[in-house]
């Protein structure tokens, strides 16, 4: 289970998966410190006013069903609370599962495939009904129907039966591996062992939805709120989004959500240079606005550094990506682990780094693996290339590879501005390999093409750009789908690009997957991480950093390390 | 007004439409024209001779220089003015520190090139439908003028679109982006042509040759292209420059030239959000586009008078030209 | 004039049917499977199935424009899982990407591109025609060679180049203007105003120049006419024969000619949507077309078209009863 | 004083002398006709009266005075001042010399308060009753009319009645007929006589057509490239001219006689050579036959039979008149004849090549290409490889229709008008045709001219034994050149027959009208016929 984060970004909207808290830059810790020291920011957060959201995305799908998140989304959290949430903290503490509606992170049975969970007390809707378990079962199977399509696959690929259960609109008698034997418990039963279950239950599909008050697809017009802020206005398909406090919800019962505005004005629609210039000049209303959807662009960047009281402004944080090259051995001469190596030697990170928006928008990577503790980070350099490339081992290696007067082959991009696999990052790989007598054609395909093509086992191309996202801050989510040889999807997108199926990499899967202990599992995930690089079958390029401006009357920043941006649900604007 | 009218009376005859002596004597007597003139052929220069530029500044376009550029302030490149200096004059482009000058120069080749071949395909494609549409009979020209209607109201990027995903991706782009501005904006010229078609058709020295026994083609041929050329080179000289800013504008949009192909519209689309961190960037090519298409336009004003110095009023064209990419 | 008008329809679904089909072939066979991006690329083969037959993506292509042509004049049902959704006729279908209806979502964006139609038509007309008059007045003057050099600039110039270069100049370096943020008239005139000044005077600079030239070369046209020499000979001053006939006779093309741009304008000035973000059909249309999302595609072409299609007839009508030989028949 | 002083007027533009020393006066009251050729220099010295050629680059020598003003001094003011107020000038065309946009009472009331200081109402009152004082029925209501919804009659009478707004003491008429159809010119000219009575005004006539001068004025100024040449009362210029060039001019100019002419009108020879050649087909073997023939433009209700239902037939050796007005369907029917449209229904039978000389010497030859090449078109088309035949034989055409054969590869743009009609002649004969259908083809051309290339094909016919269609507005040549004369109405043919029948005794109303209205040379006779027409307008 993890974000294909190009992917989302790109699709995002057609593909319903909302990048809100995934492809979102954040404000690190530091930062907020350094704001608390000079901006508006300084001083007890005190609960009252208007929060305004400044996006680019709308909206359009409010409905827990159909929202793609890393650990219930920015926005959507405000509304829907989930069996699970991430820890509201900065850093790397940010990076823990916390319990939310339920009372823990879930009691599994000894080999994680059976979990149980017990719902607080006191929890209630916007009109002041009880939560139910029954409806949190109801707002899972829901995610099943084609009509509420976008959700992450976990649940059904997990769930017993979740293959070919078809939502309760077509399957009236529900899914039976849900067991709710009374309104406080919930029973989960799984197919196999998973022992990253409670990250999952951070996913807004855990929202309960109650049966009488669902309406389809129109359901996302007025969600009902189990959390803080209630839907008061929802216009333009999510375009305008007001929300207010919802009385029913009770602070004893949520840890997490601090909810210090009153109401939250959330605007989308609007130009990424638009929202980034209402940032920086932070009038009006717009002193207390922040963004959970849009980076600072190099040339933002470099005008922001360049002026003390912005640069204040700016947070910066770490979400767990990963952009790298991949390789298709099924095609010649990739098939030739020298020439992958070769590869990886000639390639020029400095230069790379540089397309992708400079030092500050992204750190050079050489793991696949982000270099987080949560992900189980193990740093390995296994084809040491320098700061610029090593060409004369590249060419040794070709050498080797029986291509003594180099290669030409054609790296497969998309043609998006998008700083991770758009042509200038391509091009940038075109001249690093034509030191090393590599010659580099570019086939860029425009974002729909490149996706179909890429992710497609059938199409597939040998040398291409790709990247993937954390769906939770943990090995699991972002190791398996693209090496788990189980994994290798024949019709629809496929991840495995390198198409992997190494008997003992799925073992240690299967094994790592029963444990519970997450810290452990973590360790052995940045192991086995080191181990497949060894076979050069992709290349890391670069983690992306996310930085994004907030108004001067914003305080509170927690940035954590499992969304890399701002907590929306921790900042208090008075 | 009554001079004309009086001189004619007078039997002041006018001086002869054919030859090509007053074109050029009126074409030369225009100044702004002659200035044109020469920075249009500079710029054909710059694109013919763009390696041999580049060579001599000693630099390509494609080389990327991380150290020019300041890495960690998002890649704004180092030194006063986008980094001009001796060894690049125009300095560097922000995150890849690639040579401007070097790209401009190779971009003028694109950009000129794409133009031209589209102009030279909607004067074919006008003309041509232009003149059956005039020729045929009311059921063609019906035809043909609804076909004309259903391209004028088709946005280019749709077009684009739709021609980017059938044609395979490699495809040249530039030739693709070229056949595309081709496609869509002929039916200035077809219009004018049917035009003219008609109006010819009904002069008398077009029955008189009918009565000779000429067939269609041969009238075609021989009395409706040539009075065509002029008019049809008017409008000509001055789409080029539009189909320059159309090209311009669907680089702009990210449905045309693509990287590392530098174009001038692509180099615009890049730039744009550099306007504050480094102007030159975006000003270089800006003000390149606009030089070039302000000359080939002056240029076309001034051929088109040299050709019919009276033509100012009748040939009200070159008007929704632009706006057409913008739609 | 019954029979034009009744005529000129007839063409105009013609051409709007024609476009709708072109549009379905062109994307019919372009690359992306839209199943997939509806659905969400992790989804499984079994739920892009599913998707895909809710879209009626399986069907064969004919069937799908049949589906099309049923809902615009119709209105089709779309299912939500818990009931069913009608979308009356003309029913454009419903967004692959955002499940809304197209109709709503173009109507949404109307305004904002209507905003900028209106206001930069305005200001062009002002622009242009007024130089136009000015040169004619001067004519022969260096007045009237600078504004024929100025508007040979502005003929000449891309509205992205002008854009970029007055958001340099007014928003980054003089910091008069903001940088347009729009807001709907509804909600605050003045602040609507303020925020479109930008994309308005951009579009007008680059658009006045065929008025200018044109009121120009029609007036001069206009002043050698014999009924001019008519009124000059009955002791009109050179003012009232400019200002009274020959304004008059220029009038009408002009007209004509801005009935033509305010049309395409209407249909989205994609340019300078999308160079100042703001939220019209014309960024609509680049938006849907990268996520290949079929229905508001044609929904925008077809939209956008009709107003090209109605600004031509307008045109043609105008310039008609402006010739006044001309018999609308 | 003089209404009108000219002397030693001279006017050029640029190098072109249009008008050398020339004077003139006309006393108050009186009327003066200036008659001449294109480029005679008539118009220009009327435009100069009015000051016209102010600001154009023209360059005015002579002092004028008129009604008291020196028109090359006054300044702009004065200038103004007598233009429409105390001289009124009255146009050619009368439908572009009005504005399109605005109504013409507007008009005519906008040109008042130029001179007068009056309300709008006060100004569209008397829009109205000039409108009503020339002729114009339901004043008030067509007052609210634009010019398009005018007839060209209406339309100059119109021009006339803003003239007379200000009840100027001059008007001068700058060819007011010469676009009219002869029934309406009869009507304007009938009208100028009657006002020039009732109001005394002087009148200065300016007009290519000596009968239009002789029906209306009292002396007569015959002009040549820029120069009087004539000058004396109208009965005794145009009776008895005693200058060479107003006897040539008159004696171009064809006449009806006023009772059924001799055969002699025609060369006598003429009519021998035809019998010679073939008595027993001159008259007898159709060349071109129409039975009924129909030719229908436009569709549903916007429906014009252009041509309905006329037969016709043509035979070898003769010549068929066809006169009728404008929008009488005979160039629909000459194109038809040819060949250039296939007739909507009917038959139309050719057994003949069939060849066509066109009306306007401009556009009938291709201005890109040399006359010999136009003229070698019908060879090549016809397969003829061969240059030095080609060469040859156009040369051969080009001395047969009076031109110089080393003109071969001279452009059209340096030939006359009279020339290119020969050129055009030279290029239908290239084909061997047995009919030529010549339609206006000496429309555009000066009288003098005229009668040269009516000469040209007189001789042709003769020479060749070619049948003949002329297509023509203008009766007495059609009456000069024809044997059989057909006239033509709203697309019907309403009489034929032999020419001294058909001009001598007409039975259709509709002829008679025509033949009333053509302008007599001679002054007496065209007072008689003013009350001829009288008469018949009163029937």
């Amino acid at each position: 289970m993890r974000q294909p984060s190009v992917i989302s970004r790109r699709v995002a909207a057609a593909a319903a998966v909302l990048v809100v808290a995934a492809g979102a830059a954040a404000c690190g810790p530091q930062d907020s410190k350094d704001s608390d020291g000079n901006s508006g920011a300084a001083g007890t957060p005190r609960k009252g006013g208007t929060l305004t959201v400044l996006n680019s995305k709308p909206q359009e799908d409010f409905d827990p069903a159909r929202l793609y998140t890393s650990g219930g989304g920015n926005v959507p959290s405000l509304v829907f609370r989930t069996l699970t949430t991430r820890n509201r903290e900065d850093g790397a503490a940010g990076a823990k599962v916390v319990p939310d509606l339920a009372t823990d992170l879930g009691t599994p049975s000894k080999n994680a495939t059976v979990w149980t969970y017990t719902l607080k007390d006191g929890l209630k809707y916007e009109d002041g009904t009880a939560i139910t378990s029954a409806d949190i079962k109801y707002g899972i199977e829901r995610s099943f129907a084609a009509e509420l399509s976008g959700g992450a696959p976990y649940l059904r690929d997990w769930l017993i039966g979740g293959a070919d259960y078809q939502g309760p609109y077509k399957d009236k008698k529900g899914l039976d591996s849900i067991e709710t034997p009374d309104a406080k418990t919930i029973v989960f039963h799984l197919n196999k062992p998973e022992g990253e279950f409670p990250f999952l239950a951070t996913q807004t599909q855990t929202t309960p939805v109650p049966k009488a008050k669902d309406k389809g697809t129109k359901y996302e017009e007025h969600p009902i709120s189990s959390g803080p802020y209630k839907v008061v206005r929802n216009e333009g398909d999510g375009e305008r989004l007001v929300l207010e406090r919802n009385p029913h919800w009770s602070a004893a019962t949520d840890e997490e959500r601090k909810a210090y505005p009153d109401r939250i004005d959330v605007r989308s629609g609007l130009d990424s240079a638009v929202i980034n210039q209402r940032l920086s000049a932070s009038q009006g209303a717009d002193a207390a606005a922040v963004t959970t959807d849009t980076n600072l662009g190099p040339a933002e960047l470099a005008k922001v550094t360049g002026d003390k009281k912005l640069a204040a402004r700016v947070g910066t944080g770490h979400f767990g990506y990963t952009n790298y090259i991949a390789f298709n051995p099924k095609v010649k001469p990739f098939d030739n682990p020298k020439v992958r190596q070769a590869i990886s030697y000639a390639v020029d990170r400095s230069s790379v780094v540089n397309a992708a928006g400079g030092s500050s928008l992204a750190e050079p990577a050489t793991t696949f693996l982000p270099d987080q503790k949560a992900f189980g980070y193990t740093p390995y350099d296994h084809f040491p290339a320098g700061k610029s490339g090593n060409a004369a081992k590249a060419e040794e290696l070709l050498k080797e590879a029986g291509y003594p007067k180099g290669l030409t082959v054609t790296l497969t991009h998309s043609n998006d501005k998008d700083f991770a696999t758009s042509p200038e990052i391509a091009t940038a790989l075109q001249e690093a390999l034509k030191r090393a007598g590599i010659t580099v054609k570019l086939q860029g395909l425009e974002s729909n093409d490149y996706s179909d093509t890429v992710y497609n086992v059938k199409s597939e191309p040998g040398f291409f750009l790709g990247g993937w996202g954390a769906d939770w801050p943990s090995g699991g989510p972002f190791f398996a789908p693209i090496f788990d040889g189980r994994q290798i999807v024949k019709a629809g997108y496929n991840f495995n690009s390198a198409q992997l199926n190494d008997p003992a990499v799925n073992k240690e899967i299967d094994e790592i997957n029963q444990l519970t202990d997450l810290s452990a599992a973590a360790k052995r995930w940045g192991a086995l991480d080191e181990k497949v690089g060894e076979q050069a079958l992709t290349v890391p390029l670069f983690h992306p950093v996310y930085k994004r401006l907030y108004g001067e009357a914003v305080k509170n920043v927690v940035i954590s390390d499992w969304t890399g941006v701002l907590d929306i649900s921790q900042v208090a604007v008075k | 007004m009554a001079e004309a009218l009086l001189a004619e009376e007078a039997g002041a005859v006018k001086a002869p439409a054919s030859g090509a002596h007053p074109f050029w004597r009126r074409l030369r007597a225009r100044r702004a024209a002659l200035v044109a003139a020469v920075v249009v052929a500079l710029l054909v220069l710059i694109a013919l001779a763009a390696p041999l530029l580049a060579g001599i500044e000693g630099q390509d376009p494609t080389t990327y220089h991380p150290d020019l550029v300041d890495s960690a302030t998002g890649g704004v490149p180092l030194g006063s003015f986008g980094g001009i200096s001796a060894e690049h004059w125009l300095g560097v482009e922000p995150l890849t520190g690639r040579d401007l000058f070097a790209r401009v120069v190779h971009g003028a080749r694109v950009s000129l090139g794409v133009a031209l071949a589209a102009t030279l395909l909607q004067v074919i494609i006008g003309v041509g439908v232009g003149l059956v549409a005039g020729l045929g009979n009311r059921f063609v020209d019906q035809a043909l003028s609804r076909v004309t209607d259903v391209v004028v109201a088709l946005p280019v990027m749709v077009i684009a679109l739709g021609a980017l995903a059938v044609v395979p991706t490699g495809f040249p782009r530039p030739v693709l982006i070229a056949v595309i501005i081709g496609l869509v904006g002929w039916s200035g010229i077809s219009k004018i042509v049917r035009a003219q078609t008609l109006a010819l058709k009904s002069l008398d020295h077009v029955s008189a040759a009918r009565l000779s026994g000429w067939g269609s083609w041969q009238i075609a041929k021989r009395e409706l292209l040539p009075a065509l050329a002029a008019p049809v080179i008017t409008y000509a000289v001055l789409l080029f420059p539009a189909d320059i800013v159309v090209e311009a504008a669907l680089s702009f949009l990210g449905v045309g030239i693509k990287p590392p192909t530098p174009s001038w519209g692509q180099m615009l689309s890049d730039a744009d959000t550099w306007y504050q961190a480094a102007p030159t960037y975006l000003l270089i090519p800006a003000l390149l586009l606009f030089v070039t298409v302000l000359a080939l336009t002056v240029l076309g004003e001034g051929v088109r008078t040299a050709l019919d110095p009276r033509a100012e009023s009748r040939l009200r064209i070159g008007t929704g030209r632009k706006k057409e990419a913008d739609a | 004039m019954k029979w034009f008008l009744l005529r000129r329809l007839g063409g105009a679904l013609f051409v709007l049917l024609a476009l709708s089909i072109v549009v379905y072939a062109a994307f019919y066979v372009a690359p992306g499977n839209v199943a997939q991006i509806a659905c969400g690329p992790r989804c499984s083969p079994a739920q892009v199935a599913q998707v895909s037959g809710q879209l009626h993506l399986g069907d064969p292509l004919y069937m799908q424009y049949a589906h099309f042509l049923q809902g615009l004049f119709v209105g089709r049902d779309y299912s939500t899982g818990t009931g069913v959704l009608h979308c009356q006729a003309p029913c454009l279908g419903l967004s692959y990407q955002s499940d809304q209806q197209v109709t709503e979502l173009i109507l949404a964006k109307l305004p904002a591109t209507a905003s900028l139609a209106v206001g930069a038509f305005v200001l062009w007309m002002l622009l242009g025609v007024g130089t136009g008059l000015l040169s004619v007045w001067r004519r022969g003057r260096l007045t009237e060679r600078i504004l024929t050099g100025i508007t040979l600039a502005g003929m000449a110039t891309p509205v992205f180049v002008i854009g970029l270069l007055l958001i340099i100049i007014l928003v980054t370096a003089l910091q008069i203007l903001p940088f347009p943020d729009y807001v709907p008239l509804t909600e605050n005139p003045e602040q609507w105003a303020w925020n479109l000044l930008l994309p308005w005077i951009s579009l007008a600079l680059v658009s006045a120049a065929p008025y200018a030239r044109m009121t120009r070369a029609s007036m001069l046209e206009t002043l050698a006419e014999d009924h001019v020499r008519t009124f000059r000979a009955y002791g009109v001053s050179e003012r009232a024969l400019v200002g009274r006939h020959a304004l008059r006779g220029a009038l009408a093309p002009v007209i004509a000619l801005g009935a033509l741009d305010i049309g395409s304008m209407f249909g989205g000035a994609v340019l300078t949507e999308s160079l100042f973000g703001i939220p019209g059909v014309g960024r609509e249309l680049v938006d849907a077309v990268k996520h290949v999302d079929l229905p508001v595609v044609v929904g925008l072409v077809l939209v956008t078209g009709f107003f090209v299609v109605l600004a031509n007839a307008v045109a043609d009508i105008l310039q008609a009863m402006a010739d006044r030989r001309v018999v609308l028949a | 004083m003089s209404l009108v002083e000219v002397s030693d007027l001279s006017i050029s533009f640029g190098d072109v002398r249009a008008v050398e020393k020339l004077s003139f006066s006309l006393e108050a009251g009186g009327a003066l006709g200036v008659v001449g050729e294109s480029g005679s220099g008539k118009s220009a010295s009327a435009y100069a009266l009015l000051g016209l050629h102010r600001g154009t680059g023209a360059r005015v020598d002579g002092s004028i005075r008129v009604a008291g003003v020196d028109v090359t001094a006054a300044d702009d003011a004065e200038l103004r001042a007598l233009r429409g107020a105390k001289a009124a000038m009255v146009f050619q065309d009368p439908l572009s010399s009005l504005d399109p946009y605005y109504a013409v009472g507007d008009q005519i009331a906008q040109v008042y308060r130029v001179h007068n200081r009056a309300s709008r109402r006060l100004a569209r009152a008397r829009a109205v009753e000039v409108l009503d004082r020339v002729g114009i029925p339901d004043a008030v209501r067509r007052s609210r009319s634009r010019p398009h919804e005018f007839s060209g009659g209406m339309r100059q009478r119109a021009l006339i009645a803003m003239a007379l707004a200000c009840e100027p003491q001059l008007l001068i008429a700058d060819e007011p007929t010469t676009a009219l159809d002869v029934t309406v010119q009869a009507q304007i000219l009938d009208l100028l006589h009657n006002l020039r009575r009732e109001t005394g005004m002087g009148l200065l006539l300016v007009t290519h057509d000596v009968g239009v001068a002789a029906e209306s004025v009292d002396e007569v100024l015959v002009m040549q490239s820029g120069r009087a040449v004539e000058r004396g009362p109208v009965g005794e210029v145009l009776v008895a001219p005693r200058e060479p060039y107003t006897q040539t001019l008159l004696a171009a100019v064809p006449r009806i006689p006023a009772r059924p002419a001799a055969s002699d009108e025609k060369p006598a020879a003429d009519r021998g050579e035809v019998s010679v050649n073939g008595e027993e087909l001159v008259g007898t073997e159709p060349l071109v036959e129409a039975v009924d023939v129909r030719q229908v433009f436009g569709r549903g209700k916007s429906t014009l039979a252009a041509v309905d239902g006329v037969s016709l037939t043509v035979r070898r050796g003769e010549t068929l008149g066809i006169v009728g007005e404008s929008g009488s369907g005979k160039t629909t029917l000459g194109r038809m004849l040819v060949g250039l449209l296939e007739p909507t229904s009917g038959r139309l039978t050719r057994r003949a090549r069939v060849q066509m000389v066109f009306q306007d010497p401009v556009s009938s030859l291709n201005p890109r290409r040399s006359i010999g090449e136009s003229v070698a078109d019908p060879l090549r088309a016809s397969g003829e490889r061969d240059e030095a035949v080609i060469r040859a034989r156009v040369r051969d055409l080009l001395k047969r229709v009076g031109l110089d054969p080393e003109q071969y590869d001279r452009y059209p743009h340096e030939f006359s008008g009279g020339q290119r009609q020969r050129v055009g002649i030279a290029r239908a004969l290239a084909a061997e045709p047995e009919l030529i259908v010549c339609d206006e083809a000496v429309s555009a051309l000066d009288v003098t001219t005229q009668a040269q290339v009516t000469a040209l094909l007189a001789q042709l016919q003769r020479e060749l034994g070619l049948a003949l269609v002329f297509i023509a507005h203008d009766l007495a040549v059609v009456r000069q050149v024809s044997d059989r004369v057909a006239v033509m109405r709203r697309g019907r043919i309403v009489e034929e027959g032999e020419v001294d029948q058909v001009y001598g005794d007409p039975r259709d109303p509709y002829t008679k009208q025509l033949l009333a209205a053509v302008p007599a040379l001679d002054p007496v006779l065209a007072a008689v016929r003013r009350a001829a027409r009288k008469e018949l307008a009163a029937a």
